[in-house]
């Protein structure tokens, strides 16, 4: 058993170097650490994060953490990262095409459709303000459900989402 | 003195000199050549070529060892292409090239730790984040569905496509017949399954047509490759058949 | 001018979005700082790093910085994540010493001292980032001049070149 600041190093280090979204259970296992310790452990770094000299930020995701920056540090962030990219990635797009045509949908079933991972991207998605969580589907595992925002429909310039163009080939070409 | 038990790898003549002289417990300033030589050339022997990587390296120092014997045999007389100077031991050059390399060899070996150590850290995986900061986004619906378009694209050549069957093709002859003025006149095809018509329809549509003129009952036109396909009735043969 | 607590939040931020080394002059432009200042802020950040419950650092690499985890939780986070573990042959190794210290180097030199041909180690080399061409030599033939990257110092964990052993006998054996 791992001394508690060992175990909050491990996890900083552990989240930082995956970039990804890490499952509660990974962390569980990799650390042996019981469910309600690692919810404690968690929150109690969500504090410390908190603080003004910090950067960065643990999200919760789906039943997992995610490292990202803090939003207050976006402007100078994206000066160097990308001075001009107010786009979408064409990741990001997909996954939106996805989420706004087959809301509410669960991550397993957009990755299902697009054939890659897409924590992160999910995770950018939230962030932006585009997609948030809608409930969890009432089946095992309880996976939880992403639906557009009203920013996605300020963003692609819609007053309701009966204004999205209606597909061609929805039913035949999806399932 | 067996030369057979050693099969490790060499990186070089250089390499398997340094062996050679350090199993011997050779003074480098002092090489025995004669033995040195003698010792170097049995090595390559008893190994056999085959197994050496870069055997023309391993022959030119060969070749190089047994002028320095031979000149260390004679050395009053020097070639006159290679003068030596008075008191100029001619292993000079040699000793030189083995006690740098041997330092490089050292070097390397250095880095070989360090890189076992610097495997301990980690930098950070995956793409930068690059695309979760922007505080505005611009983007439009047509790059939506061209996302949702290359998907669908993409998830495709797995998808078998169910081709339309009768009925619905029969609805859509019915349809392109009636839409045909009676006088002849061509009509584009386009406009008769509309620019905003869905894929599936347009297939339909296609095919439809495919069966009206294979029926004879219309006469398509087609001016270019990839050009709009002018449709007209064939009245007469129409009437005549109906008849 | 940004307040100090909110430097190093940003200085956080901006290294773990890049993930990549950033050179103290981006952040100098980026944060609109001084030289010095910076210099004592990534001091006092390291001092900040060092504490218990972190489990990342900020490195140095060739007047830059770069975000790394601490050595000691190797173990853990290699339990998920695998080392991308390149090997390095005893003759790319080789190689790479003699290119890191007579940099820079030609083949034909690197191949003088090694004794061997050496064209199949530096393609390698090369393709893995670890040296790169460096102009050419003003000599008949202009031969390609090599030496080494900010990947290099990276993997070897180098904050500069400075930080390799000096050599014993340096003076006789440049030429």
């Amino acid at each position: 058993m791992l001394m508690r600041a060992e175990i909050k190093a491990s996890i900083e280090a552990l989240l930082f170097a995956s970039g990804e979204r890490i499952s509660e259970q990974e962390l569980m296992e990799i650390l042996q650490l019981g469910e309600a310790d690692l919810k404690e452990i968690m929150r109690e770094m969500a504090v410390d994060y908190n603080q003004a000299g910090r950067g960065i930020r643990i999200l919760n995701l789906d039943g997992g953490y995610i490292m990202a920056t803090k939003q207050e540090h976006a402007s100078i962030v994206s000066q160097m990262i990308k001075p001009v990219s107010r786009r979408l990635s064409p990741a990001a797009l997909e996954t939106l095409a996805v989420i706004a045509y087959r809301q509410p949908v669960s991550k397993t079933e957009i990755e299902r459709i697009r054939g890659v991972k897409t924590d992160r991207v999910i995770s950018g998605l939230i962030e932006k303000g585009l997609i948030k969580e809608m409930g969890r589907k009432p089946v095992p595992g309880k996976p939880v459900l992403y639906g557009t925002t009203h920013e996605f429909l300020k963003v692609f310039s819609l007053s309701t989402l009966d204004e999205l163009p209606r597909l061609e080939n929805e039913e035949e070409n999806i399932d | 003195m067996s030369y057979l038990v050693n099969l490790e790898k060499f990186y070089g003549p250089l390499d398997l000199l340094l062996y050679l002289l350090e199993r011997e417990e050779i003074d480098i300033y002092d090489i025995p050549i004669a033995r040195i030589t003698d010792q170097y050339i049995a090595y390559i022997d008893a190994i056999g070529y085959s197994d050496l990587d870069n055997i023309g390296d391993f022959l030119s120092m060969a070749s190089y060892l047994l002028k320095l014997k031979s000149r260390m045999l004679l050395p009053v007389y020097a070639s006159d292409d290679e003068q030596l100077e008075e008191g100029e031991d001619p292993r000079e050059e040699l000793v030189n090239r083995i006690l740098e390399y041997k330092q490089f060899k050292q070097l390397g070996e250095y880095l070989g730790d360090r890189y076992e150590d610097s495997q301990r850290i980690f930098f950070r995986y995956g793409q930068p984040e690059a695309e979760s900061l922007d505080a505005e986004i611009a983007s439009s619906i047509k790059a939506l569905l061209r996302a949702w378009d290359g998907l669908i694209t993409r998830n495709n050549t797995e998808i078998e496509f169910e081709l339309p069957q009768g009925e619905a093709i029969a609805e859509k002859m019915d349809a392109i017949l009636s839409r045909l003025p009676a006088d002849g006149l061509p009509i584009l095809f386009g406009d008769i399954y509309g620019e905003n018509s869905f894929r599936r329809e347009a297939l339909i549509y296609f095919l439809a047509l495919l069966e009206l003129i294979r029926l004879q009952k219309v006469e398509a036109l087609q001016e270019s490759h990839f050009g709009s396909i002018k449709l007209s009735i064939r009245v007469a043969i129409d009437n005549v058949n109906a008849g």
